[in-house]
């Protein structure tokens, strides 16, 4: 078993800093009423709002380092932008192509990195979402450099500019980038809008070779969304809390507040100990991912574990416990219930993590 | 029970009548079948009803005869099997389950000739106005004013969840009368005419994209006081009475195993197995035998229920559906991993009839989350089952006593 | 998969008759203070009580038929008797002597069965009382007739004459009577001394043969003791739900009945539900045994699957909601934590009885 | 702060002046341990008190120098490393940490003069007096009377819970002086010499078959009013004081991976091989995260609270670890099959200390079971996070107002 580290959990002035800009920008550009147009296939606030965040307040390239043309930010400060995102349910490509495309190529030496983290270039690690970081990698087929299969359910390409495409060769998995006008990218009506998916085919395209032997790079990429996707799940299961709290104290009904029923309040009282306790988990994620820890692998598991989990259950109580008003397309509690619900199916799923975990700590299902 | 109603006789044979048994009833059914064709689904149904071959268990003169309820499928199974027009149940729940009986229980004379029959016949399509934003599980807080005026009223104000309003010719609608007495003593029970032009039905739409619901806008809504159903004041004890033959449909009664939502998990279960693993396997295992559970409970249910209504132990039924029905389709979007990822279509419509287990798992789980609030949240019936059967003392409650305009809203 | 059976899960009159006469026998011998001292090794209210149970009532022998000197009813019948023992947390073999050794033992021509009917001889299947029906079946050695060796934590050997000892011979599983008298019987200090159970040594003892090729009818006294377990673990929680309704009524804290408090009524609510469910899944197990069902393995399965995990949860409810009280030796409430976890392990256990389910249904593991 | 106590001079040395520094201290400490060998436990603690070096957060003259509480574990430490003679902390809990704050807040300083050092050296256990029958999670509603008589009190009436009880010294107790202003205002607190003849100790039996806890029973004990802590009537708020000390021990703060229950669990599937099972594998893997959460979190409350109290978030913790153990010793129990139907040892004992992890499966599953109720139930902690946390209104409380002998038993 590796070894847990001390890492700080909690969060720095600068990382306060951050979350208050991007929540600023948020406030201003991402209504939940035009988020819930994207269902509609109304997408026209995703541009603006991607822009303001990777441009104006250069976020693309957090991670980046700052002689690549990025910000030279850790993964901490990037998992404070995605609880911000996940409270505000925004429909943008920051963990798809800041997270973790960003970090599948920091193991090339591509100037790709620099367009990407100039907010010019939009990437995207071209798997099926639900691809967890120890899968099998799905890969598309190449002959004489041309690239020929399809991958579905892929995320963050309907945003893309570029597709990072995992390629079989005989020596593994490679990597090639193709530019997103070179391939059939067909939107799929998904469960979550806000981070809609594309079936991505190609048909005998070329593709400039990244990376020769990419299994790790590509693994190391997903492990960063896993990481920081629990960050994501965290702010969406907190602005779930704080938005049913909010509402049980000003709805009545039996001439009373409803959050003054016990019921209610202990059922919240269990939400709060759930949120605060994914908060600790996606902490220590981010700050193992930001450590390059030994025991990134164990808190990936831990953090994805709970905290998908987590999230759905605290969607699901705020849909219930705003009652019927929750069940309608006017309120946004059910962007949030969809989005936590595919995110739990996102990057593996609490199960697979698990079942992964339960080999790293020695516990044999067996 | 004597007539009550002066009866259109468009029939002088047996009709006259009470049959005395089943078989005579059987064949009064099969008569009937040989002397209406059917070609005009309306004339026949209306015949129908007007022989005391609609609901049998109404009194004479109201599609009845006043017999035993358990007579009813043998009638119906017999016209359904002559192929003979149907009045469509299917669209027409509210009516039939609804107005239907709170009519014939509270209805002036004048009001059961002129609304039960076409009502039965389906040409008269019914919906409820009840529910209000401000009135959600607390029910009896209704804002819906309705003022005298001369013979009339006017009505004015808001309702919501109102299903098959947008195609409904009537409504029951729930208003407050006296803002001076306590909540539940100022409301009136009123018959409105949902073609008024005061009347605005906007659909409401909800988590899975659909509109199933709609909510209803009332601007001054003209209804004659003929159209009063019971006393003014009376309006609490005629909805609770409506209310009743709401909350008896749900539970697997007399079903076969693996009907509802396990069927259709199981079967995705066994479609993939490229998608099996031992959490997911146990889980399903569990909800399985939930599943089973909630359907021997149903029968058991049903057992006890045979010379009576279900008790409040239909609540701990409901409870368990909703529960069940919950976890199994977040569970299937769990098995299906990346087809999970996917929905069917999230086009705004407004669907006719409501399949809990249909289209695909993403709507099942969005529309299943509905269970633990429609017909009464899962709050109200654990309330339920906390205070009418286990005897627990109920809720503090200061709403009960002061004036209704006097409460914080 | 079988197809399911349109039983009577109700109680008849009879049933209903049975029912009160065991319960006033139960209500003068099995008092929880006497209960509760059989943890300190007092068991002489065990010996009265079995009397008045299995000779004054008639009931030892309730399911064997007429013609062998039993009383001809069904296993809907004992399976009322079960509801109350559980009710009383009854120290006595009725599980083990009445319905697992004498459904074993009606595969055989046996005289034994009249003993027992009559109340004169108590049986048991030596067995761990952790074996499910469709377990491996562990076994004792045979040699010219000597039986030898050990059978671990069996249940009603401690109060058993007789034991019925499967036997491992060249052609399967026979079953051999011995004299508990020739063996030796070893009490363990158990989870549950209500069922205390015993470590017994078979040390080049003679049996008698009974059985020659004796799976089946082994098989069959395990399903029958699952399928009636059920009623005893409904039993168990209905007691706890009565006895907690009735302390939070009484119980005052901050000037209020605790059972006012909402959240302590909703779970209540939770704990009506599940003892409600519990009842239909155990009349059905009751009524398919009675029945001579094709469906018995799997009302089985979910009754054991079930009751076993709702008789824990209501006890651990109970002991919870008595507050600090629950916690006490003192209040009876920790007899049926220890019966219904000991209850839980017996017989298979709901994982166990879960997996097995799944294949009887079709639904596959892998 | 000037030193409150006259403080005996049983050293010359440097003992006059405040360390300033911890380097300083640790000197201090290692000078003390030259000079005293400490073959004699007793007056070893007792020198140790008095040169400061006991709890060095404490002011002058009552075993302390006012230093930061932190120098106090570099202080323990080059005591322990020494193997000098312990106080036995584990043996005087409630004395160490409970007892011992209060008295320093609101003792006189007769009071502090008389109890601290004993009570540090371990000379004199103490107990704690607050719960009764009917006084359990509503702790203001103590109906044990202490009466005026003199210079003395009277005090009759039954505690229970009380650990240590049956070797303890002294006791702090609440009990009731005044029974006709509002519960919350009508208590005192005070000192109670536990050998006073009106005093009667059983053991508390419980679930596990041993006896941590006592009864007290209380028959005209004899308290000199020098004794009461406080002024008469302010109970409420001292005991208040004094349980604000209690609910730190919890979670995992700063421990390793896998400690407490999880380890023993962890373990047990581990040495079991043959008794694995993918339903018991899934549980155990849900709880081993559960626990690492809890371990996290509890490591994120003490980076927060490295200036202040833990606040009510404490609460969230508690309640975390009670879930977590109790399915923890319930899944070990499934996971050990035939051997979970075996128990060590139900004899009647009572335990110097208690070991959550010890013993055996089933004490641990029974044992856990108490983890929601000491220290606050957790439907007790849920209200303090619900209303303190999350500003939900709180219950409707009749009994804050009405005399105390008015409120229904």
């Amino acid at each position: 078993m590796s070894e847990p580290s001390d890492l700080d959990l909690l969060y720095t002035d600068v990382e306060d800093d951050l979350r208050a800009v991007v929540r600023r920008l948020l406030a201003q550009r991402c209504d939940p009423h035009a988020v819930a147009a994207l269902y509609d296939g109304d997408r026209s606030p995703v541009a603006p709002l991607w822009h303001g965040l990777a441009t104006e307040l250069g976020l693309a390239g957090l991670i980046v380092s700052e002689d690549r043309g990025g910000a030279g930010a850790t993964a901490r400060e990037a998992a404070v932008v995605l609880e911000e995102l996940g409270r505000a349910v925004a429909p943008v490509p920051f963990l798809t192509s800041s997270v973790i495309a960003a970090t599948t190529l920091l193991d090339t030496d591509s100037t790709l990195v620099r367009s990407l983290a100039a907010g010019e270039t939009v990437v995207a690690l071209t798997l099926p979402w639900s691809t967890a970081p120890f899968d099998d990698l799905p890969s598309i087929a190449v002959d004489r450099g041309l690239l020929t299969g399809t991958m579905t359910s892929v995320a963050g390409a309907v945003e893309a500019d570029v597709l990072l495409v995992p390629v079989a060769t005989d020596e593994g998995v490679a990597l090639y980038a193709v530019s997103s006008e070179e391939v059939q990218v067909t939107p799929i009506v998904s469960l979550d809008m806000t981070r809609q998916l594309a079936d991505v085919c190609f048909s005998g395209v070329a593709g400039e070779l990244m990376l020769l032997d990419a299994e790790t790079a590509v693994r190391r990429g997903l492990e960063a969304g896993c990481a920081l996707l629990a960050s994501e799940q965290l702010g969406i299961a907190q602005w779930c809390l704080e938005a049913t709290v909010a509402y049980v104290k000003d709805r009545r009904q039996f001439g009373r507040a409803v959050g003054g029923f016990q019921a209610l309040k202990h059922r919240l009282a269990d939400v709060y100990t759930g949120v605060e306790s994914a908060a600790a988990a996606a902490r220590y994620a981010a700050a193992s991912l930001a450590a390059k820890s030994d025991d990134l692998s164990v808190a990936c598991g831990v953090a994805q574990s709970y905290c998908s989990d987590q999230a759905v259950a605290a969607a699901e109580e705020a849909v219930q416990l705003h009652g019927g008003i929750g069940m309608t397309w006017e309120h946004p509690a059910h962007l949030y219930l969809k989005r936590a619900k595919a995110d739990q199916l996102a990057l593996g799923g609490p199960g697979a993590h698990r079942r992964q975990l339960a080999d790293l700590v020695g516990i044999s299902a067996s | 029970m004597s007539p009550v109603v002066t009866r259109p006789r468009h029939r002088s044979s047996a009709a006259d009548d009470r049959p005395t048994d089943l078989a005579e009833l059987c064949r009064r059914a099969a008569d009937f079948l040989d002397d209406h064709d059917g070609q005009d689904s309306a004339t026949f149904l209306r015949a129908r009803f007007d022989a005391g071959l609609a609901w049998v268990g109404y009194p004479e003169g109201c599609g009845g005869w006043g017999l035993p309820l358990a007579w009813q499928s043998e009638v119906d199974r017999i016209f359904e099997e002559a192929g003979s027009p149907s009045n469509r149940p299917e669209v027409n729940d509210i009516g039939l389950g609804m107005a239907a009986p709170t009519i014939l229980t509270f209805g002036t004379d004048e009001q059961k000739r002129r609304f039960l029959r076409p009502l039965w016949t389906g040409e008269e399509i019914w919906c409820q106005l009840f529910s209000e934003p401000g009135a959600g599980s607390d029910l009896a807080n209704v804002s819906t004013r309705a003022s005298r005026d001369g013979d009339e009223w006017r009505v004015t104000g808001q309702k919501v969840w109102t299903s098959r309003a947008h195609n409904a010719q009537f409504a029951i609608l729930l208003a407050r009368t006296d803002a001076d007495v306590p909540k539940h003593q100022g409301m009136t029970y009123f018959l409105c005419d949902m073609t008024d032009p005061g009347i605005d039905v906007r659909p409401l739409r909800q988590i899975t994209g659909e509109a199933e619901f709609n909510e209803v806008f009332l601007t001054d809504v003209r209804i004659p006081d003929s159209r009063r159903l019971g006393a003014v004041g009376d309006g609490w004890k005629i909805a609770t009475a409506t209310l009743a033959n709401e909350r008896v449909h749900i539970g697997g009664q007399g079903a076969a195993r693996e009907t509802g939502m396990i069927g259709v998990v199981a079967a995705t279960w066994r479609r993939c197995p490229d998608r099996r693993a031992p959490d997911l396997h146990d889980r399903l295992m569990e909800l399985w035998v939930d599943a089973e559970v909630s359907r021997l409970s149903g029968m058991r249910l049903q057992q006890k229920s045979t010379h009576g209504r279900p008790g409040p132990e239909g609540a701990a039924m409901k409870l368990s559906f909703a529960r069940t029905n919950q976890r199994l389709t977040g569970l299937e979007l769990e098995i299906l991993g990346e087809d999970g990822l996917r929905y069917s279509d999230w086009t705004l419509v407004r669907p006719e009839e409501v399949e809990l287990t249909g289209r695909d798992a993403g709507y099942r789980y969005l529309r299943a989350k509905g269970n633990s609030i429609e017909g009464g949240t899962s709050e109200v019936l654990r309330n339920i089952i906390s205070e009418r059967v286990l005897g627990l003392p109920s809720e503090p409650r200061v709403d009960k006593v002061s004036p209704w305009k006097e409460l914080a809203k």
